[in-house]
């Protein structure tokens, strides 16, 4: 036995001596940087082609407008802009005193090549090639004349970084170009190093730039393919805050995280909620009555406490929620059982069979297929519930996201759970109308309602940009809501940023939370 | 040395330690009747995340559900689904693997070509399909997992066939004219059983599994309550973060219990005797 | 014939086996002393325990089995040795031939390995030697040729040539004392007369061999001492001509009756099952010179005459 | 009597029986992304962009998908031929460069838990399987049955609180934080360990159940009653003998060498090919995956063979029967 047992030993000394050399690594020295947990991945070194990196790179490359906290649209690159009276042409005034981490100066020619490169290279700015005739440069100053007139520009130039164009001009196919190396930027901060080994986006201080500073002179956003492991990381104090794209951190993990003591969180309303969606081109759901049957059998107070742990409210039958600028009153959603039976019963449903579930008129039990993505899975089963205690039958069938992609579009469904995202409710003609318009296809929209007076709402938006016409818009678009009911709101609810304590000087907007320059420049330590 | 002859299953019966069967029993009951043994009915929702205290043994779930009867509602077709897909991919594997190794020639090829080319489907696109298209009922599931899970077990029971398909005995049955099928059924699957058991368990255990990462990964029907939902759940929902062992160990406790007593049932017909030298 | 020491001194040995909690007692008080050079057959029926005292000699019982008795073999107690003493011993000074040599060979390995292996365990010889007398002990297994059959699988081999095989390799070791457990069973006549050939090797070899078998013309021709047992028990044992040319316990008249040149009349009924053996003497029922007292009491192991008999008529 | 087995003849027929089956997988390769439900462009962007029609069917012609599948499917081969994986517009790359780099860092973690596990598997196996009557015995096999049926995802996260978050032993994410050999080595230590104690595990069962049958057959009784040592009888005899189920199970393991483990993947945050099949089935990037499944497929076509040919020279009696 001998021989063998010398063998084993030497096998775990081995083991024990890699693991011990490794330890002993321990915790780097925590010099000043500041370290951000994500679960968006980043799936490829493209600076435009990937779609997390493109989220981030607004730190290193920034748009022309930004958002402030309470939604309004500020400059950022640009300083402001003025519109033709027919909206078909801007002029963006671009801030001057700003520099490329390679020293050169920001131009108007950076912008107005940027813009062009978007609308001819990048497939999800396709409107800006179509629509865009001429673009002119004098000074400071770039004017886009577009072929026909556009509103809400402004909120779409928020969301395009803005490229030297002494780098990129030479790229002949931006959207496929991937590099990991130092990108030229005129933020805060350049994109140093894109690492899809590590898992982690480093961006180093902007040598020329002439603004306010931070005390972090790197700052590192690391990814995370599962929430249990970025929530222990936050909690363990390796990472300083937590980012998700239009999402909350996990309101379950909150409790633990108040316990280790040494995490404040930013409470912030958002305009991101989760809704009940009808296919409305099917009986018995384009019947107003019945879905005013299901809008009263929803138990919302059990849906705030069991999906937002309290940190929601109960919706109103208006669907857009106050954290949107334009917000108005309206009736809160409000779960009575009876009323929900005696509507249905009013409006022809009856339960002649007596098994407790309503007939169709061709006398088949009313059994309602809701398709929903495995994340909606727990809303569902509350959902089915209550509807069955009201006398509606539901049959719950989850797939895989593209799967519900594509059974949207072709309306394979009864209803549906689903969620608006802060940048969807501003789509289109804004207040979720991109959700509901059924001439606007895309991943994340349901497109069912065809009614006149909608469509007719939404172009009507869209044709001003005059802000009192706008907030009369408005609210004519949320009584539309109201009365109508196309989607249901389950609840409103709060986005949770937790931070470590010793950071003061966060800056939260509702369209990319703490990812902002506010915060990457006033981000204070008081380590 | 004949002796009185008590069928001999039930005679070796009396080795098996009796806690498997009382495990084994419990779980079996608790499949057939959950009603009888649960505290609460499955669909009463108390506070949620709440601490184990003593009128909720397990706690509850990030939906108030007290965890304890959700174990108990949640046996009925973890049970079904391992032991059934088990025993389909058992017995699938089994007969290619012995079909193969022992008629040689082209059968051999041909299974082996079928098996490798099965063993290379990726199983997470087939699932995806499956939920798409078909409503995805326990049995599809049953069929999904036992069909996506006997190649190995067909590999194994081949190599081990060819080994002793030239032995003294099997050559001796086969010059008595035996039928090749009696043959196989009287001489090759007891001398394979030993290795087949614990393949026969691991496939059990990983029905179990996959279930349980099916749930993970989203493509089961959220209404099929089991024990692998429960710790998919508790993963999605924070169980985790807040640490709340109560939560998802008890139901890999139950999965690991349950695959332990079924195999060591099935050792009892491991013939430990060693092979008599004196007749 | 008989040299100054015996070899190997068994002395009232029993073997039970404890199966599914049943009691079988295969062996009850079993003595015998084999003398150096000599050739001692142990006879019966199947199953009357003869090859579990082989087994028993060399402590190759399984687990489920008690011993009681004492083995001294060059006066020294068997089941007192310590492991590492007995695996000196096995092989190198006792060696056995196994019943069924198909299934005693390792399938994977060829001839030549299986017989390095114990060489070099026991270094019979020095190493460089060790070629030539493989070949040596295969030719004298009865191999024509020696390079051929070293290469040899087992699997690959038929029931004779094994047998030869394992006979190779215990006569490799050159163990004093060497017992063939039904060497010739399912062999045909001629391989029975080359095995026999090869037995005789050992003899001429000066080395001692215990024969367990149930061809009594085998060991007619080969034993100098006889030991027949039936149901467990020594019924009858002596010098084997005396024994063979007048058979005095009824059981070895039977025997000696149902060979095929004695008229080929085999002895009525069969061996009382081992686990609830009968009152007097095991073979009472089927004995034909039986009387009362034989079915009341088990008759006692006397010497009468220069042989040992258990029978109520001494 | 030596048969001369007629390599020749047999070799052939295998070969003829796996062009034949790569051909099936080629086309399976091909068929099983494109039945999937869901569409690649739309996955191009996030859940909130808006694509034109007009953009849509640029992306959809630049994917090639406008054409029907049958040309397609021509188009795919003639590319596969001349070794062109083809281009992953999700990915933004070559398909082979990314499968490369990716497959790199999979190998670096996947290959040592598979020796490691098959070693320790088959030594601990093969002990525990001799001396089934002792206590640690039980012990192993109870130990390696509760790890092989757990889920793996459960223990890999228990893995990750216990010995990253509460001991601080090793980091949480990625194969390294800067690019050198100990901060590699101090990353992969703990995935490898717990994808040691799956292999390890599975092996020790398969190869505890094949010791226990050979035990008790006759040669290791005669190899005993020759004088051979108890430990030799083990390795020499009985462990050689029943590997062979083991040697099938081991092939197959590195056959799948290049799947990586999904679910180590996840939990510890490690970006390889596991991870990269995952997206790319939830993105529908039909090029990376079926790059992906064809190289994994020949990976396991030729294990197959190897084992084929391995259980062959260990044991002539498979060589005599085929």
């Amino acid at each position: 036995m001998r021989k063998s047992q010398h063998k084993m030993c030497t096998l775990l000394f081995l083991i024990l001596s890699i693991v011990s050399v490794c330890c002993s690594m321990g915790v780097m020295a925590d010099d000043a940087i500041l370290r951000i947990a994500t679960t968006n991945e980043v799936k490829s070194p493209a600076f435009i082609g990937d779609y997390t990196l493109g989220l981030f790179n607004h730190l290193s490359n920034p748009p022309l407008m930004q958002m402030d906290e309470n939604g309004k649209l500020i400059g950022l690159l640009a300083d402001h802009y003025e519109v033709s009276p027919d909206n078909t042409e801007w002029t963006f005034v671009i801030k001057d005193n700003q520099f490329w981490s390679d020293g050169t100066p920001v131009t108007a020619d950076d912008v107005a090549f940027s813009i062009q490169m978007y609308g001819t290279s990048i497939p999800n700015a396709g409107w800006i090639g179509e629509t865009l005739t001429d673009t002119q440069v004098d000074g400071n100053k770039v004017t886009f004349k577009f072929n026909k007139p556009y509103t809400n520009l402004a909120l779409e130039f928020t969301s395009y970084s803005i490229l030297p164009k002494h780098i990129w001009e030479s790229i002949e196919n931006p959207n496929e170009f991937t590099s990991t190396g130092p990108y030229v930027g005129a933020g805060p901060y350049y994109l140093d190093n894109v690492d899809l080994n590590a898992g982690k986006v480093i961006f180093k201080r902007n040598p020329s730039w002439k603004g306010k500073i931070s005390d972090y002179d790197t700052v590192e956003i690391s990814w995370f393919k599962n929430e249990d492991a970025a929530a222990k990381a936050l909690e363990s104090g390796i990472m300083d805050t937590y980012w998700k794209y239009a999402s909350s951190y996990p309101y379950a993990a909150i409790d633990s995280l108040r316990k280790t003591g040494n995490f404040e969180m930013l409470e912030k309303p958002t305009s991101g909620l989760t809704f009940l969606g009808f296919n409305l081109k099917r009986e018995p759901m384009s019947d107003p009555a019945f879905r005013e049957a299901v809008s009263s059998a929803i138990n919302y107070q059990e849906l705030v406490d069991i999906s937002t742990l309290g940190y929601g409210l109960v919706p109103n039958r208006g669907f857009v929620p106050p954290a949107m600028d334009g917000y108005i009153q309206t009736k809160p959603m409000e779960y009575n059982l009876e009323t929900a039976k005696k509507t249905l019963d009013s409006a022809g449903y009856k339960d002649s069979d007596g098994n407790g579930i309503i007939e169709a008129a061709d006398g088949k039990d009313i059994t309602l297929d809701l398709l929903i993505r495995n994340s909606y899975a727990r809303e569902a089963e509350l959902i089915k519930e209550y509807l069955e205690k009201a006398g509606i039958g539901v049959e719950v069938r989850t797939v895989e996201d593209n799967t519900w992609f594509e059974m949207k579009d072709k309306l394979d469904y009864d209803i549906t759970l689903t969620r608006t995202t802060p940048w969807g409710m501003l789509m289109h003609a804004g207040w979720a109308t991109g959700y509901f318009d059924s001439r606007r296809t895309g991943q994340g929209v349901l497109h069912t309602v065809d009614d006149e007076v909608f469509l007719k709402l939404c172009d009507d938006i869209l044709s001003t940009t005059d802000q009192t016409l706008l907030k009369e818009y408005a609210k004519e678009v949320q009584e539309y809501y109201a009365e109508n009911l196309p989607g249901i709101p389950l609840y409103w609810k709060n986005d949770i940023t937790p931070y470590n304590k010793k950071i003061t000087g966060w800056y939260s907007n509702p369209l990319y939370g703490i990812m902002n320059e506010f915060t990457f420049t006033g981000v204070k330590s008081s380590a | 040395m004949t002796v009185i002859n008590i069928p001999s299953w039930l005679k070796k019966m009396r080795y098996t330690p009796t806690f498997c069967i009382i495990i084994l029993g419990i779980f079996v009951y608790a499949a057939i009747f959950p009603k009888t043994i649960s505290p609460y009915s499955p669909d009463i929702r108390f506070s949620p995340y709440g601490e184990p205290d003593e009128n909720h043994i397990l706690g509850t779930d990030d939906m108030g559900y007290d965890i304890l009867t959700l174990l108990i509602y949640a046996t009925r077709i973890s049970l079904i689904i391992g032991v059934f897909a088990g025993i389909l991919s058992l017995c699938i594997g089994t007969s290619i693997g012995i079909a193969s190794g022992f008629h040689q020639g082209w059968v051999d090829d041909l299974m082996m070509g079928v098996t490798d080319i099965i063993l290379i489907i990726p199983k997470i696109p087939v699932t995806i399909l499956i939920a798409a298209y078909l409503h995805p009922s326990i049995w599809i599931l049953i069929i999904v997992l036992g069909l996506f899970s006997w190649e190995t077990t067909a590999r194994v029971v081949r190599a081990k066939t060819m080994q002793i398909r030239n032995s003294g005995f099997v050559l001796s049955s086969r010059c008595l004219g035996f039928s090749s099928f009696s043959i196989i059924i009287h001489d090759i699957i007891p001398v394979i059983y030993p290795v087949l058991l614990p393949k026969f368990m691991l496939t059990i255990a990983s029905a179990m599994i996959s279930e349980a990462s099916l749930s993970f990964l989203g493509l089961s029907d959220p209404m099929m309550e089991s024990w692998g939902k429960m710790i998919a759940d508790a993963f999605d929902h924070g169980g985790f973060i807040r640490e709340m062992w109560w939560w998802f160990l008890p139901p890999a406790i139950c999965m690991c219990v349950t695959v332990l007593a079924i195999t060591r049932i099935g050792m009892i017909y491991e013939s430990n005797e060693p092979e008599m030298v004196f007749e | 014939m008989n040299s100054p020491y015996p070899i190997l001194d068994i002395s009232n040995l029993s073997i039970t086996f404890l199966s599914d909690g049943i009691k079988i007692p295969a062996v009850s008080s079993f003595s015998c002393r084999i003398m150096q050079g000599t050739c001692t057959a142990i006879i019966g029926e199947s199953g009357c325990g003869k090859s579990v005292v082989a087994h028993a000699i060399l402590r190759l019982l399984p687990k489920n089995s008690q011993v009681e008795g004492t083995i001294i073999f060059k006066n020294q107690n068997i089941y007192r040795l310590d492991e590492r003493l007995l695996q000196s011993i096995r092989g190198k000074e006792i060696g056995i031939m196994f019943q069924s040599p198909d299934r005693a060979l390792n399938p994977i390995y060829r001839l030549y390995k299986q017989m390095f292996q114990p060489l070099d365990t026991h270094k019979v010889v020095p190493v460089q030697e060790r070629e030539a007398h493989i070949h040596k002990a295969l030719i004298k297994a009865g191999f024509s040729n020696p390079e051929l059959a070293a290469r040899l699988y087992p699997c690959h081999c038929s029931g004779g040539m094994n047998q030869r095989a394992v006979t190779a390799i215990i006569l490799s070791l050159e163990p004093d004392l060497v017992i063939a457990d039904e060497p010739t069973k399912g062999l045909d006549r001629s391989k029975i007369l080359d095995i026999q050939a090869s037995l005789q090797e050992v003899l001429h070899e000066k080395r001692t061999l215990l024969l367990i078998t149930h061809d009594i013309r085998l060991a007619h021709t080969m034993a100098h001492h006889i030991v027949v047992m039936y149901a467990g028990e020594i019924v009858e044992a002596g010098p084997a001509n005396a024994i063979l040319s007048s058979p005095s316990h009824p059981y070895t008249r039977g025997l000696i009756q149902s060979l095929p040149e004695n008229g080929f009349n085999p002895i009525p009924g069969c061996a009382p099952p081992l686990t609830n053996l009968p009152e007097g003497c095991r073979f009472a029922d089927r004995c034909y010179q039986v009387t009362k007292l034989c079915h009341k009491r088990p008759a006692k192991l006397t010497q009468v005459n220069g042989r040992m008999i258990r029978c109520h008529r001494y | 009597m030596v048969k001369i087995h007629p390599a020749g003849i047999f070799l052939s027929r295998k070969l003829l029986r796996y062009l034949l089956s790569f051909f099936c997988i080629l086309l399976i390769v091909f068929l099983l992304p494109r039945m999937m439900p869901g569409d690649p462009v739309s996955n191009l962007v996030g859940e909130d962009i808006y694509l034109s029609q007009s953009t849509i069917d640029s992306l959809r012609a630049a994917f090639g998908l406008d054409t029907p599948l049958h040309e397609q499917f021509i188009r795919y081969c003639l590319q596969i031929m001349h070794g062109d994986l083809g281009y992953s517009y999700h990915m933004h790359g070559p398909v082979f460069e990314i499968l490369i780099s990716r497959a790199w860092w999979t190998l670096l973690y996947t290959i040592p838990s598979i020796i490691i596990g098959a070693w320790i598997g088959i030594s601990l196996g093969a002990r525990a399987g001799f001396q089934s009557g002792k206590w640690w015995s039980d012990v192993i096999a109870s130990i390696a049955l509760v790890i092989s049926s757990t889920p793996p995802y459960l223990l890999s996260l228990l893995a990750l609180v216990l010995f990253v978050y509460h001991l601080g032993l090793f980091p949480f994410k990625g194969f390294y934080d800067t690019y050198n050999l100990q901060s590699i080595l101090y990353h992969l230590t703990l995935p490898t360990l717990v994808l040691i104690s799956f292999y390890a595990s599975r092996n020790i069962l398969i190869m505890r159940g094949a010791v226990l049958t050979e035990k008790e057959l006759l040669y290791p009784q005669f190899a005993r009653s020759l004088g051979i040592p108890e430990r030799e009888i083990l390795f020499h005899h009985i462990r050689k003998n029943a590997i062979i189920p083991l040697i099938v199970l081991i092939a197959l393991d590195f056959g799948f060498l290049f799947s990586g483990a999904l679910f180590i993947e996840i939990v510890f945050s490690l970006s390889g090919m596991g991870s990269l099949m995952y997206d790319a089935i939830l993105a529908r990037d039909y090029p990376i995956l079926t790059g992906s499944l064809l190289i994994i497929a020949i990976f396991v076509i030729i294990a197959n063979i190897t084992a084929d040919i391995m259980s062959l020279i260990i044991d002539p009696r498979i060589r005599r029967s085929s």
